[in-house]
C-alpha cells in the first residue's frame, strides 16, 4: 500500500473519531466565542479602542481555544492501546502522527479561522485586515496543531497532563503570537505585511518537517511510562 | 580606588542605593539557596537511605524464620 | 584505507575506553569530588573579588551613576542562563543519542541552577529598570526573552516531576530541551522585531557606552566567577542524582552512609 | 536457517529489583514460545522490549538477520489491544491491516470477524461490545490470510475469552505455527504440542 494510501486512511480515521466526539468539536469555537465576547465587557465597548486591540485579542483568544484540544489529540489512542499499534506501524510513524496534526487543524483551526471575521467585526477590526487575519490564522494554527502535538505527546501518559502542556507549549507559541497579530496590524494599518505572513509560513514549514519527529520520540516514552 | 567619599555615600548609593542592595541581595540569595539546597537534598536522602535500612533489617529475620512470603 | 586503520588504532581504542570510564557515574562520582571542591573555592574567591571590585571601587557611571552596578550581576545572571540552557539540550542529545545517563544527569540538575539565573536576571533587571525607565517592569525584549526562557526551565523541571520513572523524564526533558532550543532564537528573534516595532528602545544597559577598563575587569572577572559557581553547584547537585539513582549499589549505600556520618 | 528472533544477555530492572538477567531466547520459524511466570515477573516487559517498545530491557536483540524492517512482519497484540472503542470492529480490523500497509476485501473482513464470533456486530460500535468481545475485536487480524506476517506476538491473547474461544485461538496458533509461523505468547493457560517451547521468567525468586 502506498504511502498516500495510507495518509488518507489516518485522516478519514481520525475525522471519524471527530465527527463521533462532535461534543468536543464544539469546545475551542465556543471558547474562541465567549473570550472575545468577555473582552469588551472587561475593557471596554468603545468600539475604537476595542479597534486598535482587535488583532491581539483575537490572536491570543485563538491559540488559547487551540491549546485548548490539544490535550485529547492522543489521550484516547493511549487509553486504548492504538498508540502502540500506531508506533508499531510498517510505515514512518511521522507520517501517521503527520496526518492526525492535519485532521486536529481540520477540526480545531480551520474552524476557528471561520468563525474569525464574525468575531473581529464584534472587536470592530478594519474590514482590510479581515482576509489577512484568516489567512494568519490558517497558516498560524498549523503550527500550532504541529508543535502542540510535541506537548500532548510528552504529556499523554500523565496525570495533570493538560496543565503541564499549557506550561510545555506556551512558550514555544510566542512567535506565532507575535508574527500572527503583526500581519494582522500592519494589513489594518495599510502597512507592508508580507514579510510577516512570509515568517509564519516559513514557522509552519519549519514544523512540518521537525515537528512530527518530535513528537514519535516523545510518544516512544509515552508508551514506556 | 573607592569609588566613594565615605562609607555612608558607599551604601547610599547615590540615589540608587535601594536598588543596587536590592538586586545585591537578591544574587546573594540565589547564590545561598544555590549553594544550600544540595545540602538539604542530601540530607533527605540520607534520612531515606537511613529508613530504607532500617526496613530491610526489619524484614531479614521474618524471612529467615521460615515465613514465606505470599 | 588509513580510515580503518585509525579507527583501529591503540589511540581511538583507548580513547573510547577513557571516555566509556570517564561516563560512568561511579567514576564521574569519585573524579569530580576534589574537583567540585577546588572550582566552588575559586569561584567563591572570584565572586567576591569582582563584586567588591564592583560595588566599591569601580567608577560611577556618567549616564546611570552607581545603579548601572547592578549589570555586574545581571549580565553574568542572563549569560549563564542561556549558556545553561544549551548546554542542556546538548546534553539531551548525547543523551539521547549515546545512551549517557551521565549526560541526563547532568542535564537535569542544571536545570534548577539555569532557573534561578533567569530568574535572578529577571529580578535585576526589574530593579535596574526603576530608576532607569521609571518602571519595575517594562516590556523590554531582553526581559521580555528572559521570562520566555524562565518559562522553558519551569517546563522542563515540571516534565522531570511529572514523570513516574525517572528515566523517562529524562528523555522527555531531553526532547523538549532540543525543540525549546531551536524555538529559542526564534522566540528571542520575534520579541525583538515586536520590540522595535512597538517601543524604540531608548537605552540598552547591556550594551552601554563603551566600559572603562576599570569597569570591564570586574565586569568579565563577575562573569567568570559566575560560571565557576554554576559548574561547582552542577556537580554538587550531579554527584547527588548519581547517588539517587544508584542507592542500591554497594557502593553507593556505602558513600550514602559515609554522607551520613557513620562509616 | 536464520533464526526469526535472536536475543542474548537481556537484563531488565524495574523499581528496584531484578526481574532478570543474562537471558537469551531465540525463535525459529514453526516455533511457539512460551513466556509462563508469577504476575511481575517481567513477561509483558520483555514483549514490549522485543518488538520495540520500551528501552527498560538491555541486551542485544535481532529480528531476522537484522536487516529487514521487522514491523510489517509481526502482528503485536498487546495487553491494551487497540481496540477504538468510537469505531465498529469492522473499521478497527481495516485500520489494523492499513498500519501494516495490507488491505483486504470486504468478505475476507467479515469471515475473521466470523471465526471470532462477532458476526452480526461488525458495524455496532466497539463501545457497545462486551470486554471480551472487544479482545476478540483485536484477534480477528489473526484469522486473516496475510502472508506477509510470519510472527505473532501476543500478550495474553487467552484472558477474556471463554472456554470455546480459548480452544479456537489455541488450535489457530498451533495452525499458523504448523505453517511456517513463529508465536511468541505470554499466557496464563498451558499450550500443548510438539512445536510449544516453555521459557518460564521469575523462577528464581
Amino acid at each position: 500500500m502506498k504511502l498516500s494510501r495510507l495518509f488518507t486512511r489516518v485522516l478519514q480515521r481520525e475525522l471519524q473519531l471527530a465527527y463521533r466526539r462532535r461534543a468536543d468539536l464544539a469546545n475551542p469555537p465556543l471558547f474562541f466565542l465567549i473570550v472575545v465576547a468577555l473582552f469588551p465587557l472587561g475593557v471596554t465597548p468603545d468600539l475604537e479602542r476595542l479597534a486598535t486591540m482587535a488583532a491581539g485579542v483575537l490572536w491570543v483568544a485563538a491559540l488559547l481555544a487551540n491549546l485548548l484540544s490539544l490535550d485529547l489529540l492522543f489521550r484516547s489512542d493511549h487509553e486504548d492501546g492504538s498508540l502502540e499499534q500506531l508506533l508499531l506501524a510498517s510505515s514512518p510513524p511521522t507520517l501517521i502522527v503527520l496526518g492526525k496534526a492535519l485532521a486536529h487543524w481540520l477540526v480545531t483551526g480551520l474552524p476557528l479561522t471561520l468563525m474569525s471575521p464574525l468575531l473581529a467585526m464584534m472587536l470592530a477590526l478594519s474590514p482590510a485586515a479581515m482576509p489577512l487575519l484568516m489567512l494568519s490564522l490558517a497558516l498560524g494554527t498549523v503550527t500550532l496543531s504541529l508543535v502542540g502535538g510535541i506537548g500532548a505527546a510528552l504529556t499523554v501518559g500523565l496525570r495533570q497532563g493538560g496543565l503541564l502542556l499549557t506550561l510545555l507549549i506556551m512558550p514555544l507559541f510566542v512567535p506565532v503570537l507575535i508574527f500572527g497579530t503583526a500581519v494582522v496590524q500592519a494589513a489594518g494599518a495599510g502597512l507592508p505585511w508580507s514579510g510577516q505572513l512570509a515568517l509564519l509560513a516559513a514557522m509552519a514549514v519549519l514544523a512540518l518537517v521537525s515537528a512530527p519527529l518530535a513528537t514519535v520520540a516523545a510518544l516512544r516514552i509515552a508508551v514506556e511510562e | 580606588m573607592f569609588a566613594f567619599d565615605s562609607l555612608a555615600d558607599f551604601f547610599a548609593m547615590g540615589r540608587h542605593g535601594l536598588y543596587v542592595w536590592t538586586a545585591y541581595g537578591f544574587a546573594a540569595a540565589v547564590v545561598i539557596y544555590n549553594q544550600l539546597s544540595p545540602y538539604l537534598m542530601q540530607r533527605r536522602m540520607v534520612a531515606d537511605h537511613r529508613r530504607r535500612q532500617r526496613r530491610e533489617q526489619g524484614t531479614q529475620p521474618a524471612s529467615s524464620s521460615g515465613v514465606t512470603p505470599s | 584505507m588509513w580510515q580503518s586503520s585509525f579507527w583501529q588504532s591503540s589511540f581511538w581504542k583507548n580513547l573510547v575506553r577513557w571516555f566509556h570510564k570517564w561516563t560512568s557515574p561511579k567514576w564521574f562520582y569519585n573524579l569530580s569530588r576534589p574537583l567540585g571542591a577546588w572550582i566552588g573555592w575559586l569561584a567563591l574567591l572570584i565572586l567576591v573579588v569582582s563584586l567588591v571590585w564592583g560595588l566599591a571601587f569601580a567608577p560611577i557611571e556618567r549616564l546611570q551613576g552607581n545603579s548601572y552596578r547592578i549589570i555586574f550581576i545581571h549580565v553574568p545572571a542572563a549569560f549563564l542562563s542561556q549558556a545553561i540552557y544549551a548546554a542542556i539540550a546538548a546534553l539531551g542529545l548525547i543523551g539521547l543519542v549515546w545512551r549517557i545517563k551521565l549526560a541526563f544527569y547532568l542535564a537535569k540538575q542544571s536545570v534548577p541552577i539555569g532557573a534561578s539565573m533567569a530568574f535572578l536576571a529577571l529580578v535585576t533587571g526589574a530593579i535596574w529598570g526603576k530608576p532607569t525607565w521609571g518602571a519595575w517592569w517594562v516590556w523590554d525584549a531582553r526581559l521580555t526573552s528572559m521570562l520566555v526562557l524562565l518559562f522553558l526551565y519551569l517546563g522542563l523541571w515540571a516534565l522531570h516531576n511529572a514523570m513516574e520513572r525517572p528515566e523517562s523524564g529524562d528523555r522527555a526533558a531531553a526532547i523538549l530541551a532540543l525543540v525549546g532550543v531551536v524555538n529559542l532564537p526564534i522566540i528571542k528573534f520575534s520579541v525583538e522585531w515586536w520590540n522595535t516595532l512597538h517601543q524604540p528602545a531608548t537605552l540598552k544597559f547591556t550594551e552601554a557606552p563603551p566600559m572603562h577598563i576599570s569597569m570591564l575587569i570586574p565586569f568579565l572577572l563577575a562573569i567568570l566567577g559566575f560560571y565557576l559557581a554554576a559548574v561547582a553547584w552542577a556537580l554538587k547537585r550531579t554527584r547527588l542524582e548519581i547517588l539517587q539513582r544508584e542507592r542500591r549499589t554497594q557502593w553507593a549505600r556505602d558513600e550514602l552512609d559515609r554522607l551520613g556520618g557513620n562509616v | 536457517m536464520t533464526p526469526v528472533l535472536s536475543a542474548q544477555s537481556l537484563r531488565c530492572e524495574r523499581d528496584e529489583r531484578l526481574l532478570f538477567d543474562r537471558l537469551d531466547l531465540s525463535l525459529m520459524p514453526g516455533d511457539i514460545l512460551h513466556l509462563t511466570g508469577p504476575n511481575g515477573s517481567g513477561k509483558t516487559t520483555l514483549l514490549r522490549a522485543l518488538v520495540g517498545l520500551g528501552q527498560a530491557v538491555e541486551g542485544h536483540i535481532q529480528w531476522f538477520d537484522g536487516q529487514v524492517q521487522s514491523n510489517e512482519k509481526i502482528w503485536y497484540i498487546g495487553h491494551r489491544p487497540g481496540v477504538t472503542l468510537l469505531q465498529s470492529p469492522l473499521e478497527n480490523l481495516r485500520y489494523a491491516l492499513a498500519l501494516r500497509g495490507l488491505e483486504r476485501n470486504e468478505s475476507s473482513l467479515f469471515e475473521a470477524l466470523e471465526h471470532v464470533g462477532l458476526r452480526g456486530y461488525e458495524d455496532v460500535p466497539s463501545r457497545q461490545l462486551s470486554a471480551g468481545q472487544q479482545r476478540r475485536v483485536a484477534l480477528a487480524r489473526l484469522f486473516l490470510d496475510t502472508p506477509s506476517i510470519s510472527v505473532w506476538v501476543l500478550d495474553e491473547p487467552l484472558t477474556a475469552l471463554d472456554d470455546k474461544a480459548v480452544e479456537l485461538l489455541k488450535a489457530r496458533i498451533q495452525a499458523f505455527a504448523a505453517a511456517g509461523g513463529s508465536v511468541l505468547m505470554t499466557s496464563h493457560h498451558g499450550m500443548s504440542g510438539d512445536a510449544v517451547r516453555t521459557l518460564a521468567l521469575g523462577g528464581a525468586e
